[in-house]
Order: C-alpha cells, then structure tokens, then sequence
C-alpha cells in the first residue's frame, strides 16, 4: 500500500497515478476489512475504487494526462512535511496500544453504551447504522449535507457549460 | 435655567446648526443666518452657564461608551474659559466667513459652513467632557471635521496639504494619545477628570515618563515638535479657516487636551515628581526658539502666522509643564490671550487677499494706508503677541513670566525673553512697512475689505484691547482653578 | 502486539507524509487532488485502527454470543462520514480542474502562475 | 487453513502490484488492477470465514461490481476519448494518445 | 457502443441485478454492512455502466439531468424533514422515537426508531445517489467547446 | 410479457436469496425494489431476450459442466507454460469463425473462449472471432469447432 | 417550542438549501433566502437573549440522546455572539445580493448560487452551536465546500484557481484537525467537548495529546487564515463574486477562529496551553508579522478588492494576538474584534460592490471623484473605514481599545506599539481611498456614473448604521464578549 | 462425513491458493499483455472457482452459499468480458500482440 502511496507520487503519468490510486482503495479497503470496519471498507471500496477513479478518468478526459517532468525535490513541501514527521513521531510513543481492550476508546461508557444498547433502542443489529443513523444522525445529516453541496458545487462550475461556454473566453485583467 | 439642560443647548446648538445647514443648503441667505444665529444661541448658552462653573458639579451622563468609562460631559472652569472663547470667536468668524467666502466667491459654501458647525460642536464637547475618553472622542471628530475645510481648495497642493494634516493628527492621535489613555485606564482603571489626578502614588514613574511624553506628542494639535508640520500645511486653507485652527478650534483644542490633562489627570503636584516634565520643558523651548526663528525668516504672511502660532502654542505647553499655580492660570490666560491676538492677524491677513490678493510680506508696502482699519488691527494683534501692554498677551506672559521665576526656571525665563525679541522682529517690520512705506504705483484700485470681515477684524483687536483693562472674568475663572490645585 | 500497533502508526504516518508531500509539491492540480486522497485515507486508517479490538468482532450484533467482543463501532462512523466528505472534496476539486484547464489550458500551477503573473 | 489462503491471495496480489507498477503499458497497469479486484473480492470472502463472520459477502459482490465497473471506464477512456459517444469507435480522435 | 458486442450484452445482464442489489443494500444497512451512501453509490453504478455502454445521451433520456437534480434536493429534505416532523410530534430534532406515537418514552420506542432510521437512509440514498449521477453527467459531459486559453498550446503528451 | 414477468420474478428471488429475512416490512420493501428496478431496467431497455436469456436455462445447465472440463483442462496446461522454466512461449493469433447468428451467441462463445486460459478473443465480427492463444495448440483446438457446435446448440440456434 | 430554537438556527437554513434548488423563479428564491436568514437572524438574538439572562449554556440534545451518546447542541456566550454576528451579516449580504448578482452570476445558476449561500450558513452556525468535536469537521467541511463553490464562481478566471487553492489548503487544514480530534478521540474515548474537557486534563502529559493540540491549532489556523498559511485569502478574496467576499470576510475566519476558542479554552486547558505549549508567543507572534504584513501589502494594492483581502489578514493578526495573551481581557478583545470587524468588512465589501455594480471595477486608480457621483456609497466607505481604523464613536475603536488594554495590563509595551502603527497604516490605505473619490478630479467628464441603486444602499447602510450603533452601544461587542470570555476562563 | 467435507475444502483451497500463486508469477514470466491476460485468467478462473468452492463446501447449505455461487457466476460473467474488453482497447490503443515472429517489437505507438 505504501509503496502504491509512493509510486504514485512519482509516476508522472496521470493515467497510471489513477488506475494506482484505485488499486490503493481497495487495499486500504481490505486493510479496514482486517480491522473490522465492514462498513467502512464497504465503502472505500465503492468510493475509492469505483467512484473517485471514474471521476479522475473522467477528469483526464478533458485535461489530458500527462504532467511535466517532475522537478528536483521541493525543498519547501520536504520541509514541511518533514515538520509534520517530527510532529506526528513525537506523538507516536505514547499512544494507546493497537488493539489493547484497555484503551480509553473502548473503556469510555459511550463504546459500552453502544455495544449493549443499540440493539435494543433501535431494533438494528448493526451498530454502525444505529449510530450512524440514530444516535449520531445529526451528522449524517451533516453528511448528507456535504454531498449535496458538491452536487450544487459541480452544477454551479459545470452545469450548463455547452450553452455558454464563451464566458470565460474574455477574462477581465485584474 | 436648569444647568444641565443649558449644557444639553450648548452641546446640540451647532449640531441643530449642522443639520439646518444642510437642509436649507440652496438658500445661502437663510444658511448664512442660520449660521449666525446659532452662534450668538451658543454664546448666550455659554454665558448663562457660567454661573455654575465654579461648582465643578454639573454633570451629564449620556450611555456607557465601554462598561466602566460613561460618555459624560462636566462643566469646570478650564472647560468654561474654553467654551466661552470658542463661542465668543465663533459669531465673530461667522461674520467674518459670510464676508470672505462671499467676497471671494468660493466653491462648496455648504460643506464649509456645515463642517464647520461640525467643528464647533465638537470643540463644545471637547470643552465639556467629563472624561478622557469623551475628550478624545471629540478631538478625533475636530480633526476629521476639519479635514474638509483645509483641503477646501480642492487643488492638489490643498491635497497635500491635507493628507499631511490628516496624517499628522489623526496618526498621532491615534498612535500616542490612545495608546496613553488605554494606558493610564489599564493602570488606573478611570479616566475621570479628577481634581488631584487620577494616578496613586506608587505608580511607576517611568511609566508615567512614557505617559508624559505619549500625551504631549500624541495631542498633534499642540504642534509641539516635531509634530507641528500640520500646521504650516494646512495654510492652504481659506483664511476664517486658518483664524478658526490657528487662534480657536483646533491648536487651543490640543493645548487646552494638554493642560486638561495636567491639571486634572496627573495632577502638578505629581507632574513635577516625573522626570521627563523637563523634558518636555526643554522641547517646548526648543520648539518657541525655532518656530520664532522660522517664523522670522518667512515671507509668506500666513506661513509666518503659523510658525509664530507654533511657537505661542508651547508657551502654553511650557507653562502648564511649570506646573505652578501662576504658570497654570498662564497656560490657561494665554489660551484666550494668544486666541484674540491671533485670530485678529488672520482676519487681517484674509482681509489683506480679499482685497487685494496679496500673500507676501514683501507686496505690503504701504497698505496701512489704503487698508486703514485692517492695519491698526494687525497692529494691535502684532503687539498682542510681542506681549505689550496694554494688550491681552501682556497678561498672560506676565503670570508666564512669575511662573517661571517662582520655580526659578531660568530656561524658561530666557526662553521668553529671546522669543519676544524674535517676535517684535518680524512683527514691527510688517507694521513699519505698512505705515511708512510707500504702496507701489497703479495700486490704487485696492481698496478696504468688505463690511463684514472690517466688522469681524474690529471686534477681535477690540476683545485685545478689551482684555487688557477687564480681564476680570477669565480670572476669576482660572483663580478657581488654582483652588483645584 | 505493540510491534503490530507501531506497525499501523507507522504505516499512517508515511502514508500521511507521501501524500502530503505529494499535496504541496506538485505542480499538477490532478496530482494534488490524487495526494489530497492519499492523505484523507491515512486518517481514516489511523481511525480505523483505534477502533479495533483484538480478537473483537465487526460490530455487528450477533444474537446467540453474549460473550461476543465487538471493536468500537464509533470510529468506523466517524469515517464513513470523513470518506464522504472526502469523495465530496474531490469531486469538487475536479470539476474545478475542468474549469482550470479550459480557461488557461493547462494545469500545471506553475504555469498558471505564469499566466496571472503575465496578465498583471 | 482461511489463513493460507489469505496470504496466498496476498502473494498473487503482492505480484500484481508489481505488475502495475513495472507497467509497461497502461493496458498492463489495467491488467493488474483488475486481478487485484478480483483477488480483493476472494480476500473479503475469505476473510469474512476467517473472523466467523461470513455474512459479508455482500461486500466482495460489491468489490466485483466495481471493479468490472472500473475497467470498462478505463477502457472506454482509452478507447473513445470519452464516455459520450454513442457511434463508431473510430469516429472521435481519443484525447489520450496521438 | 453498439458495436462492442460482449459489453452490451453482459450489461444488459448485469444491470437489473445491481440494481436490485443496490435496493437490497439500502434497505438491510440495518442487519448487515451497508445503507444509504453504499447504496447510493452502487445504484449510480448501474447508471454509470449504462452510460459506459449506452452513451450518455441515452441515460440522460431515462433519468434527466432535471430529475436527478430534483432528487438530489428530495433526499435532503426527506432527512431533514423527518427531524422536523419529530419536533413536531413532539421530540426533539431527529428524535425517531416521537415518530410513532406510543405510551411509551420516546427513547424506548425501538420501531420508531426503526422507521426513522429507514427513512433516513433512505434520504441518504436518493441523495447520494442522485449527487454522483449529477457528478458524473456533469464530468462527461461532452465539451466541444474546448479549451478556450490564451495562446497557451494544448500540449498532448504520449502516454507511456 | 412473460418474458418481464419471468426477469421481475429473478429479480423477486434474487431479493430473497439476498435477504434471507421474512419479516413482512422487508418482504415488502422487496417487493417495491424488485418493482423499481425492473421498472429502470425497462426504461433502460436493457431486458430484453438478449439481456436476460431466460429461455435459455436448461440447456445451459447441460452446458456448463463441460466448460468447467474444459477450463479445467486449459488450467492446467498453461500451469504448465508457466511453471515450466523452459517451456518456449509461441503465441498465435488466429481467426476463428463461429457459427452463431445471433450477438448473444457470439458473446458466450467469445467469453467461452476467453474463460478458457491459454485463448482469449480480441474482437467479434460478423461471422469470426479473433483470438489470441498461448500457444499453437490451442487455436488447432478451437479450430476444430467443438466449442462453436456446443455453444451454439446451447444458444438454440440449430 | 423555545427550547428547538438552537437547533432550528442550524436545521432551517438547512432544510431551506435543497429548496432553493426545486425553486425556478430567481426572485422567489431570492425572497426565501432572505427570508431564512432573517429568521435565523431573529432566532440568532432570541438566543443571544436567552444565553445572556441565563446562568449556564444552553444546551440541546439532538435525537435526545443525551450528550456523549449523541451529538448535544451548545449555545454559551461566545458561541451566542459569533452565531448572531454571523447570521446578521447573511440576512444583510442576501438582502444585498439580489441587485448584485444580476451581474455577476447567470440568471440560471442563481437557485444554486443561493443553495450554496445557505449551505455555507448552515456550515457555519453548525460551527458556532455545536457541542461536539466530530460534528464540528462535518460542519466545517458543509461551509468550506459551499464556500469553494461560491468562490470559484467569480468572474475572472483567476477566481477559479484562487477556489483550487482554497480547496487545497482547506482540506488540508481540515484534514489536520481531523487527525488532531482522532488523537484526542483516541485517549478519551469521546468526542463530545463537555465530557472531552473533564477527561483530558489528567492526560496533558502525554505527547500524543500534545500533538492533537498543535494539529487542531495548525488546521484551524490554516482555515482561518493567519499569517503564513494565509495565501489561500487574498485571491480568494479578490476574485469571489463581490456578495461572497463580503459574507465570507465577515464570517469565514472569524468562525475557524471561534472554532480555535472553543478548542483551546473549552476542550484544553487554556493554561497548559500558555504554559506548556507556548502557544501564546507563538501566536503573538505570528500575529505581529500578519499584523505588518497584511498592512504593508494592503498599501500596494490598486485592486480594492485585494487591498480589502490584505488587510483582512492584518486584522486576523489581531484577533490571534488577543487570544494570544491568553488572558481575560484578551479573549475578550478576540471576541469583541471577530464582532466588529465581520461588521466593518462586509461593509467594506457591500461599498465595492456598489462601486462594482455601477463602474464594473474597484481599481483605486479610475476611482477619481468617485465622492461627488455616489456620495452615500462613498459615505459608507468613508464611515467603514474610520472604523477599521477605529476611530472612537465607530465599533472599530472599541476593539482597538480592548485590544490595546490587553496588551498593557500584560505590559506588552511593544505589542502595543504595534497595533497602533499598523493603525496609521490603516489610515494610509483607507485614505488614499477616501481622497481619490472626494479630492481628486475625476478624470473622464464624460462619466456619468450614479449613485447605486436603493437595493444595495439600503442594505449597505444598515451596517453602516450597526458600525456607528455599536460603538455607542456596546453591551453586546463589549459587555457580553467580556462575559464570554470570563466564562470560558472559568470553565 | 464432516471430516470428508473438511478434507474436501481444505483440499479446495488449497488448489485455489496454488493456481492464484501459479497466475501470480504468470503475468510475471510471460513476455507480453497479450500473453500476460491467459496467466490472469488462470486466477480468475480455477483459483478464484476453487476458493469459492471450498468456501461454499465450509458454509453448508446456507444462503451464505448462495451468496458464493453469485459472486463465482459473477466473476465468471464480468471476467472474461473485461478481458476481452481489454484485448481490444490494447489492439486498439496500438499494442501488437508479440507473436513469435516479431520478438523485438512489442510495442508500436499507433
């Protein structure tokens, strides 16, 4: 996965990021079937692989594919990543251990109060719809919300193009 | 009259004014009276309040500009000298302007008349208020509103002109005087004017230092240097404007903000504990030599008023920093003093265009005789400000002068003695030029200004002379002052 | 099992870095929407991985095993939101791509800059 | 035993993903992509016997969905220069390649 | 495309199922994994291999760009509105419970819940699926328009 | 007609075979989906006999056990291509008529033929595939016509 | 009834989105926007009201489930005022907006236009009363997306790569605070900020939560624009439809920065974030160069549209610096100037869309005696601009007050030298403003500009009327943002 | 009984695993696409078709099988489709297959 990550990054062709890009989703999606996370690998796999990857191929459809050659590495960008390294390592050490039943996520009566309850509130064995849905409805609500706003945002820049697309042709000197 | 009601007419008279100036902006005849009419309303108010100055006790609580700082108005004598010279000066100069703009025939009539009702107005508050706060309020509009009336012209050297004065105040204003009331809030938690100041004993005195000279140098109004190069800017105004800025409104705004806050926020008793009131002394000093010394050398006739005014004003400034009984009511007699002699000159000079569009010192050659009435009156304001008996500014260096050997400051006394010499020498030559010397040929066309500004010019060499023999009512009222001290 | 929890962090946090890296250092604006992705997943998988329990279930009731460890369902919704939102963000980001390109016919961002540079 | 079988997938994909890497075409590339979705959709169907929880089949069904899905996309894109067309392949120039 | 024969035929077979599946998908996001944003997006699926091997132009005859339009907005306030509804039943906001009255505490109402979960992932469904046809009409869409730059070439490059 | 009602009815028991609930609110809503999406799919008009070959269901059960022979049997040899280290890879392209009028035929025998490793077709014409084999053997093999006969025979359409 | 109020601020504009887009007719559109926002408006002082006569903050839980199950709605004071400020400006852009979009937006795309305007209030009140840390991203992700989208709607061309690059560092940000929740999340277990503050005390020691720290802070601040990773602002700024700048300069960062309050002073201890994360000088800091820096650059500019974005970054310098000092007086000073300054630069920005809207430009060189042909857009220009100088009677002088008394209580001498040069600054490019429309001659007499049409002045002049109006009366920029900041000291 | 069914998934599986592996090196060994599709479709078909079988003989009769069998009949469906789909895009894109008298041209750009 990682090294999908990575090559992507160097592959100049666009084409090829996508199609890896895809390959990525589905990896991370089988990485969150191993963690338990059905719902959630149901997803990227429908998302990541399917729906982004149509739509960056749709993309290049329109802005060709291929970038230029990559420049030397970026100091600035190397730095600032290499910040959020350090960042991110130094917090590294002291997080809870992977998988302990000890940890605060689970020991926290909410988990509890999920795992024994949601069944019962809601008639819905499975949790994650009952909290999704219920229990923290609101953001899916949210969720929903933030779809629809990029529905109107495509619409918004794309929608309409054929009739008049000489709009742009004039730009006004700012 | 209840007191404070005359208080609410003195504050709303030039706002009415400014409204109704506005409105009736198409008839010039019944704008002009208008005009008229609410300055005598305003100097009727005023004397009627004066009774109940010395009470130090009317007091008028708008709202709360922040939750422990009110915007409040109080009557005190120093206000009181204030007002009454402001409102007084005003029906003269509205006289005046109806002259000069009318004989010149200037552009924008309504905007001057109302930024000038703006003007007064908010001198009126500025006299009045009861805190810091409201004082700085009042002296940020007197600058905005006055802003207009400099760059009047609408040339671009009156933009200039005009960006310098803006600049110069609104900066100052806003970079030291504001940083020094928030200051002095943040340490004392009021801005009350307080009789004996605001500030407890165990205040840092280097801070009260920086305080010090962030007050000085933040009130721009009082041109002290190198703050004063608005005020040669804005001589691109037209004259009853220079009149209104150099002798009334805004310069005595800023000395009186000066003096203001002296006496009653830092208190002279704790004014002479702070180390760099000396300082200050010295700069003021400073600043009269150079000004008088450039005034001296000026040949342009109200370029040369600014530098002296420049140079008048830190007496006051040097006087209220003696910080002794004697120098205070001298800081306080020199306001009005410096106030008639000055705006005499003005209105002499603006006469002098007006007639005769003469701007340089070296065209008066023999105008005293053509121009009989301006002359004697340049002559009286001339010699006002040389401090000659028996003219106002006689009196008020004489309390200068007892201030400064009281505390035995011989600075200050050398100080006066230099400037007054530099004054009578660029005064009596003008005077000796006008007299005696004889006017170039084909002049004879000139003749005296209009009705109006002789009218004006009159009064104020007259209130010269006036306040010489019966200076009785701006004593008793900074006599009460010393009782606060 | 510390081995394989450092082994998930680690892997989040390079993931997160090649995309972030990939983010800010290209110049092509497709690139940038690619490693935008890249980094939203790496927060998901961090995600993800605070949920699981070992030897936990999906958290999907089961009726006849009371003693059933379920991993903590919460974090998989907070994703599926974030994944959402994610899907949303690109397609957003794409469709301005479109419009880039064919108002400066290109989309490389240093071009671009040229353009507006030039214009100026 | 569901284990070997994991990671035997895991082998076969590890290898495909090689694959797409090394390219050398694109067509390659699509190759490997799709071999990984399919030996995705018999990695969830596995694993959903490894954890005891073979009720997420509904999952791999999807993923073979998807994928199928995908690579007709790719190939259209490669094909046509669009997703629009509805006449004869050859009768708009491809973006993609000249 | 007509003329790819084995595409044609192998869609025509395959979408009715998916479509189906996507339905299924919606509707047991309570008992298993799935709801409304997977179903959403495999339903789009089947409209997206339909596009793929009908052209565009033909999708958009069964389903206009309009309606999709119109549903995206529908879902939205399907959700929305069941939490109004249940203010006005006398809940609070997105309180399920106060959608069937009962005597019981709105918290102990598991069908209410159960509806109002049904419900909105329903909401969800129309709209997701409805926004990324939208998306999708949009991205490939046809646009002879073309690039209308200044000057700059439109360089197309060999891909490897 | 029945052609519709016999693809609703698929879609009916797919739904079911899915489900595996019986609670009445899911047997409805199965029934409105299995409603919905026959109801898309008519307007897509994708079900049609060549979409949904219902007709054909019981000689494809006779079909398919000998594909999954011959799968078996492709497997194995190209297993052996692969495992083989010397083994010279000599691929073929050929074409390869097929008997089969209508496009359904010709797709079955075309995925036929690619589902069998070691041959896969490029492209379908009017009355030939194009297929790509690993080795010689394999197109003798198609060659022959076994696959054609069958598959067509399977289609019905002799 | 009363009691759905908080949720009804959110859930309205919400709901009210998706209708605009079933709407066809522009001007039924444009009354149901304006109607919205207005109700959320008079829903927004409603609770204001209720929020300052009652002890604790209001609270809400939605589903009734209650708080660390569910997602709970939180109204205190400081969320109170940002979610007033902010709905007064969308009732007052959206009355606004109507004549001022003929232009600038094709007729079609006006129902989806508004959809995204009401969507990006709905992103943004969902910020304000939310109570949840998780539920704060989906809000703030509703109003950035929607604000992209507004964005790049633009005119220029530029305004379409300027939204890219918004999009980019947005989502980076977000992306930031995502991860910085997740750490948090991971070492308590919850996410709702009432239960996340009582647990994370105990584990300030832990590196990690450090780290979630600086990751909420880096994202929030890249969101909200402070001083380097404020690039994304000025295009975006410059190039918006001149309605999305202006509701958009008053809204956007102030409630990124709201956001960072609530963080730092609800969910962390605000004195381990002075005393062990330096955030203090760090903010100070960076808010000093923004402070310069934004000024300096505003002085250059001739597009007035980018000096206005310029000197937006200048004063988001501020309100970091308020909260910087960490200290009573300060937060208050923070809240008092996202209250004032939403007002002064929407009205900053209505001014040049008259401008706009009547000359098709705001370039300050062809602004010449602008005065004389609109004198009531020019007056607000004028009154708006003494503002941000602040000058006393105007809102603009009592944040400066509050901000300069902040920083002498801590004695920051030199800070408070600061704030008042880059106040001349502000006077510098206010003015050369102010004298090219009234003291320069226009150049071409031909021009026959007028004043703009009533349907903007009216608008425009409200908040001329509010700039003046509350800095008389300050209960509410002075009074309760002093409240709010004792209360979230408190707690 | 049950052991037989054990023996037989296991045996199921274990042949599954062994011709994905044997397809895995495949696309590895062979020279070109064209080649490369036939080691694919190893795994698709007998390696995908075992798992799934051992699968479905693990489940029982359950729907779980029928869940099995519908992916199987699907992979058999989509699968070759998308290779052929494959094959003609590559001819189309310009990709000669590498036949046995042109081994040094294995790729000519159309």
């Amino acid at each position: 996965m990682l090294i999908c990550a990575v090559v992507i990054t160097l592959m100049r062709n666009l084409f090829a990021g996508a199609i890896l890009l895809s390959i990525y989703s589905l990896l991370a999606s089988t990485f969150f079937m191993t963690m338990d996370a059905v719902d959630v690998a149901f997803t990227e796999a429908a998302v990541g692989a399917g729906i982004s990857t149509i739509l960056v191929l749709a993309t290049l459809l329109h802005v060709g594919h291929d970038t230029k050659p990559a420049k030397t590495l970026r100091v600035l960008p190397l730095l600032v990543t290499v910040f959020v390294a350090g960042l991110l390592i130094y917090g590294l050490h002291d997080m809870p251990g992977f998988g302990q039943a000890n940890n605060p996520v689970h020991t926290h009566p909410i988990a509890e109060y999920y795992i024994e309850n949601s069944e019962s509130d809601t008639k819905s064995p499975n949790m994650v719809t009952a909290i999704l849905a219920s229990y923290r409805g609101y953001d899916t609500l949210g969720e929903v919300t933030v779809v629809f706003t990029a529905g109107i945002g495509v619409l918004l820049l794309l929608g309409g193009r054929r009739k008049n697309n000489k709009r742009k042709a004039d730009p006004k000197i700012s | 009259m209840n007191p404070v009601i005359l208080l609410s007419i003195i504050l709303l008279t030039p706002v009415a004014c400014a409204v109704l100036v506005l409105v009736f902006s198409r008839f010039a005849n019944i704008r002009d009276a208008i005009s008229l009419i609410s300055a005598i309303v305003l100097f009727t108010a005023v004397c009627l309040l004066f009774p109940f100055a010395y009470s130090n006790s009317i007091e008028l609580k708008l709202f709360n500009l922040f939750p422990e700082i009110a915007f409040k108005f109080r009557v005190e004598s120093l206000g009181m000298l204030f007002a009454t010279l402001a409102s007084l000066l005003w029906i003269i100069n509205t006289i005046y302007s109806i002259g000069y703009m009318r004989g010149n025939n200037e552009k924008h009539q309504t905007r001057f008349y109302l930024c000038f009702a703006i003007a007064i107005s908010s001198t009126m508050g500025l006299s009045m208020s009861g805190n810091l706060l409201t004082l700085f309020i009042f002296y940020e509009i007197l600058t905005l509103s006055t802003y207009p009336l400099v760059t009047h012209k609408g040339t671009m050297a009156a933009a200039k002109s005009g960006r310098v004065y803006l600049g110069v105040l609104l900066g100052s204003s806003i970079a030291f005087f504001l940083f020094a009331i928030i200051w002095t809030w943040s340490i004392t938690k009021t801005l009350e004017f307080t009789p004996g100041g605001i500030f407890s004993k165990d205040v840092d005195p280097a801070a009260l230092s920086i305080l010090l000279l962030l007050y000085v140098f933040g009130i721009g109004k009082a041109a002290i240097m190198p703050m004063h190069r608005w005020l040669p800017a804005a001589m691109v105004a037209p004259t009853p404007v220079s009149a209104l800025l150099h002798a009334v409104a805004v310069v005595k705004a800023g000395v009186f903000s000066i003096t203001k806050i002296v006496i009653y926020i830092f208190s002279p008793g704790l004014l002479v504990k702070i180390p760099t009131t000396e300082l200050v002394i010295y700069i003021a000093g400073f600043t009269i030599i150079i000004a008088s010394w450039i005034a001296f050398k000026q040949t342009n006739l109200k370029r040369m008023l600014a530098y002296s005014t420049i140079s008048q004003l830190s007496y006051i400034i040097m006087a209220a920093m003696l910080a002794t009984p004697f120098a205070i009511i001298a800081a306080a007699l020199h306001i009005v003093a410096h106030a008639f002699g000055k705006i005499t000159l003005f209105f002499a000079a603006g006469s002098i265009y007006t007639a005769s569009r003469k701007t340089e010192l070296n065209q008066l050659n023999g105008i005293g005789k053509i121009m009989p009435w301006t002359m004697v009156a340049f002559t009286i304001g001339g010699l006002s400000m040389i401090g000659l008996p028996p003219l106002a500014g006689f009196i008020s260096k004489w309390y200068l002068l007892m201030g400064a050997i009281n505390v035995q400051s011989w600075f200050v006394l050398a100080v006066i003695i230099i400037s007054t010499l530099l004054n009578a020498g660029y005064f009596l030559p003008i005077i000796y030029s006008a007299f005696f010397k004889s006017p170039p040929a084909g002049e004879t066309e000139i003749k005296e200004a209009p009705l109006p500004i002789v009218i004006a010019l009159v009064c104020t060499a007259g209130l010269t002379l006036i306040f010489f023999f019966f200076p009785t009512v701006f004593t008793t009222l900074t006599q009460s002052l010393k009782g606060i001290l | 099992m510390k081995i394989l929890g450092l082994f998930n962090y680690w892997m989040v946090i390079l993931l997160m870095l090649v995309g972030l890296y990939m983010v800010i250092a290209s110049s092509n604006l497709v690139k940038k929407i690619v490693g935008l992705n890249l980094f939203q997943a790496s927060v998901f998988i961090l995600y993800i991985s605070l949920g699981k329990i070992l030897g936990g279930t999906a958290p999907i009731f089961l009726k006849n095993a009371p003693d059933t460890v379920y991993s903590n369902p919460l974090p998989h919704v907070l994703i599926l939101t974030a994944i959402v939102v994610g899907v949303a963000m690109t397609s957003l980001g794409l469709a301005l791509i479109i419009r880039i390109r064919k108002a400066y016919g290109t989309i490389e961002e240093d071009e671009i800059l040229e353009i507006e540079n030039k214009q100026q | 035993m569901y284990l070997a079988v994991v990671i035997a997938i895991l082998i076969t994909m590890l290898l495909a993903l090689i694959r797409a890497i090394k390219g050398p075409t694109l067509y390659d590339r699509i190759l490997a992509a799709n071999i990984i979705g399919t030996k995705t959709v018999l990695i969830i169907a596995t694993m959903g016997f490894l954890f005891g929880r073979p009720d997420f089949l509904d999952i791999a069904l999807v993923y073979a969905l998807i994928n199928f899905i995908g690579v007709v996309a790719v190939l259209k894109y490669f094909e046509y220069g669009g997703f629009h067309f509805s006449g004869k392949p050859n009768a708009k120039k491809p973006e993609g390649k000249d | 495309m007509n003329h790819h024969i084995v595409l044609r035929v192998v869609a025509k077979l395959l979408i009715p199922s998916i479509l189906l599946f996507a339905l299924y998908t919606q509707f047991h996001g309570d008992y298993g994994p799935g709801g409304g944003f997977q179903a959403g997006v495999i339903y789009t699926a089947a409209f997206i291999l339909h596009t793929l091997v009908f052209g565009l132009e033909n999708t958009k005859k069964i389903i206009s760009p309009t309606l999709v339009q119109v549903l995206s907005a529908v879902g939205v306030i399907l959700y929305a509105s069941v939490g109004f509804a249940s203010i006005f039943l006398g809940g609070n906001f997105l309180e399920y419970g106060a959608l069937i009255p009962s005597a019981l505490p709105h918290a102990a109402n598991p069908g209410g819940q159960h509806l109002g979960i049904l419900l909105v992932e329903l909401g969800v469904g129309i709209t997701v699926s409805s926004v990324i046809l939208s998306i999708f009409y949009n991205f490939a869409a046809e646009d002879d328009s073309d690039i209308e730059a200044d000057g700059i070439p439109n360089e197309k490059g060999k891909h490897e | 007609m029945i052609h519709k009602l016999s693809v609703g009815l698929f879609l009916g028991v797919l739904w079911l075979l899915l489900s595996g609930k019986t609670s009445p609110l899911l047997l409805i809503l199965g029934l409105l989906s299995a409603l919905l999406a026959l109801y898309l799919s008519l307007r897509m008009e994708v079900i049609d006999k060549e979409g949904y070959p219902i007709h054909l269901t019981v000689s494809t059960f006779r079909f398919i056990p000998w594909l999954i022979w011959k799968i078996i049997l492709a497997n194995l040899e190209v297993c052996y291509q692969i495992l083989n280290p010397k083994a010279r890879i000599n691929p073929v392209y050929a074409r390869i008529k097929c008997s089969q009028k209508s496009d359904l035929g010709k797709v079955v025998f075309a995925n036929c033929i690619t589902l069998t490793p070691g041959t896969i077709s490029m492209s379908i014409d009017a009355d030939s595939i194009a297929v790509h084999a690993l080795s010689k053997a394999g197109i003798d093999e198609l060659e022959q016509g076994e696959m054609d006969k069958r598959v067509t025979k399977m289609v019905g359409e002799n | 009834m009363q009691s759905h109020f908080l949720v009804l601020l959110v859930a309205i504009p919400l709901i009210a989105a998706p209708v605009c887009v079933l709407i066809k007719s522009r001007a039924l559109v444009w009354a149901l926007v304006s109607v919205v926002s207005g109700i959320c408006f008079l829903l927004s002082v409603k609770l204001l009201i209720l929020v300052s006569t009652s002890e604790t903050a209001l609270t809400y839980a939605i589903g009734f489930w209650d708080a660390p199950v569910g997602i709970q709605y939180r109204l205190d004071m400081v969320a109170a005022i940002v979610a007033f400020i902010v709905s007064l400006i969308a009732f007052i852009v959206a009355l606004y907006s109507r004549v001022s979009l003929k232009d600038e937006i094709k007729a079609e795309k006006i129902p989806l236009f508004y959809s995204a305007y009401l969507l990006c209030l709905t992103g943004l009140l969902g910020i304000t009363v939310t109570g949840d840390a998780f539920n704060l991203f989906v809000f703030m992700e509703i109003s950035s997306l929607a604000s992209y989208a507004l964005i790049s709607m633009g005119k220029n061309r530029a305004a379409l790569i300027s939204s890219f690059r918004y999009l980019i560092m947005g989502t980076i940000g977000a992306t930031f605070l995502l991860i910085g929740i997740g750490l948090m999340y991971a070492h308590t277990g919850t996410l709702n900020m009432t239960d996340l503050a009582q647990r994370l005390p105990a584990l300030l020691g832990k590196q990690s939560v450090q780290v979630s720290l600086a990751f909420i802070v880096i994202g929030l601040a890249i969101k909200s624009a402070l001083f380097p990773v404020h690039i994304w602002l000025p295009g975006a700024y410059t190039h918006a439809p001149i309605s999305v700048s202006a509701f958009l300069a008053g809204t956007a960062t102030k409630v990124s920065i709201y956001a960072l309050i609530r963080f730092l002073f609800t969910v962390f201890d605000q004195t381990y974030a002075v005393s062990k994360a330096h955030l203090g000088p760090a903010f100070i800091i960076l808010a000093v160069v923004a402070m310069l820096f934004g000024s300096i650059l505003a002085l250059k500019q001739d597009n007035l549209k980018r000096m206005l974005a310029y000197s937006s970054i200048a004063q988001i310098g501020y309100l970091f610096l308020g909260i910087g000092l960490f200290s009573v007086s300060g937060l208050s000073a923070t809240i008092t100037h996202i209250f004032n300054h939403a007002i002064i630069k929407t009205t900053l920005f209505l001014v040049l869309g008259c401008m706009i809207y009547k000359l098709g430009h705001a370039q300050l060189s062809q602004l010449n005696g602008i005065g004389k042909r609109m004198p009531w857009t020019t007056a607000a220009f004028v009154i708006a601009g003494l503002s941000l100088i602040g000058v006393p009677l105007t809102a603009g002088f009592t944040s400066k007050w509050a901000l300069v008394s902040a920083t002498l209580e801590q004695e920051y001498l030199i800070l408070t030298a600061l704030i008042m040069f880059t106040s001349l600054l502000a006077i510098v490019y206010i003015w050369r403003v102010v004298e090219a429309a009234y003291f320069k001659e226009h150049e071409t007499k031909t021009t026959t500009v007028k004043e703009a049409p009533l349907a903007l002045l009216i608008p425009l002049w409200m908040l001329v009327i509010l700039n003046i109006y509350f800095g008389i009366d300050t209960t509410i920029n002075i009074e309760f943002a002093r409240q709010a900041a004792d209360s979230l000291f408190g707690s | 009984m049950e052991l037989l069914f054990t023996l037989l998934e296991w045996l199921c599986l274990l042949l599954g695993s062994i011709f994905l592996i044997i397809g895995g090196i495949g696309i590895h060994r062979f020279p070109d696409l064209f080649t490369r599709f036939h080691a694919a479709s190893i795994t698709d078909t007998l390696g995908a078709g075992f798992i799934l079988l051992g699968l479905m003989i693990a489940a029982g009769m359950t729907l779980v099988t029928v869940k099995l069998l519908m992916i199987l009949i699907f992979i058999f469906i989509t699968s070759p489709s998308s290779t052929h789909a494959l094959a003609k895009a590559a001819i189309h894109g310009g990709l000669k297959p590498k036949l046995d008298d042109q081994k040094d041209n294995q790729e000519k750009p159309s």
